[in-house]
């Protein structure tokens, strides 16, 4: 049951945008759905003291990540009315210009997808034990810090 | 009395093992002073501690086998 | 010049889950971006009155609907910092469960490009001269009223 | 003087024309007059009026060859 709902938060690696498409097209079949809202947390090349981010590699505490993920969804099954909900996250090595979270919510009218996911995306950012490390063109690394927005 | 320690991301580094075991601490407070002993680094490092996988806001007393990760900030997404 | 611009927004028919995964993978270039927010309108087959919604065909009046997309992204550029945006519209015939609309927005941080985005959805529901024609099963029509979430 | 008439949805059904030219109206507040008048259907609709692709909010004066929309309420999206 734990390692079930590790394959449905955690991707080893990018999310691929051939990823999302097959997402989005899986909702077709759902035609109470008039509303989909999808935030993508992409890998940035920042330039941090002269040296360039060429990749984030995710660690996470995944027992805990897991049971926080558990409690994201259902709380926020509680407060909208949503039609779906999918929440994926990578773990391991990301590259600059690539996509790193996919949160995707869908409803019969726009306000709760767009909220609900909004509310998600804070959550995740703030509750969940992930940690990104900075990987620099010249190898070096330095651990990611979250801004607050 | 033995506790489960799990260290991750920055702390990992300064401990250099993600998981190990500590014995005597009877609470968090305790196990803050202890660790700031063992890895003098850890000092200037900002962590939340989860007991149980639960994050706990003040010191918390620990029982045999509890599972202790410390967390430095997230930065997930 | 009207023309080209005719072309960016509206699209013929529905929008695909492929063209919305290509437009994603289209700015895995862009490594300043750290952030996506996309909003998708999908057709709803509401049963009014004992028939279902089959489609919705869309009209626009183009020529008004152009200045006001124009408008619209200018304000958002204006207002939020944003590395992208685009919208994309359907006219023509959109089956239920099809996607009709398309908002994109793209930014460094997560909030600029949450809040551009919904703002954005808002405006077009509400500014933009399109309509609705909610096809049944029995092949009669209604004008589709836009509810205010 | 005469303004160039454009329709659309509901009112399009109700004018059979989504484009027609009307004559002697000098203001946005005659043409609605006009318009009950050679269709009382359109009557039960409420629609904005966009004088050359802008919305007006209150009685307009209209001009040689302008171009008047009548807009139902949109539901785009």
């Amino acid at each position: 049951m734990a390692e079930k709902k590790i394959k449905k938060t955690f991707i080893e690696g990018t999310i691929t945008p051939e990823f999302i498409g097959d997402s989005i097209a899986k909702h077709s079949t759902k035609m109470d759905i008039g509303a989909h809202s999808i935030f993508l947390g992409q890998v940035r090349n920042d330039v941090i003291n002269g040296k360039e981010v060429k990749a984030i590699e995710y660690t996470a505490y995944i027992e805990m990540a897991e049971e926080k993920f558990h409690e994201i969804r259902e709380a926020a099954f509680g407060k909208y009315s949503l039609t779906c909900m999918h929440i994926y996250h990578s773990i391991g090595k990301v590259n600059a210009g690539e996509i790193s979270l996919f949160v995707f919510t869908s409803s019969a009218h726009r306000k709760d997808a767009i909220k609900a996911c909004e509310e998600i995306v804070e959550r995740i950012k703030s509750e969940v034990p992930v940690w990104g490390k900075e990987i620099f063109d010249d190898e070096s690394h330095q651990w990611k810090v979250n801004k607050d927005h | 009395m033995e506790i489960n320690i799990l260290t991750f991301g920055h702390i990992t580094d300064i401990t250099s093992k993600a998981e190990f075991r500590i014995s005597e601490v009877k609470d968090t407070d305790e196990l803050r002073i202890k660790l700031s002993e063992l890895f003098s680094a850890i000092r200037s490092i900002k962590y939340s501690i989860a007991v149980n996988k639960k994050v706990i806001q003040s010191n918390t007393v620990l029982t045999n086998d509890d599972t202790v990760a410390l967390l430095p900030p997230f930065s997930g997404g």
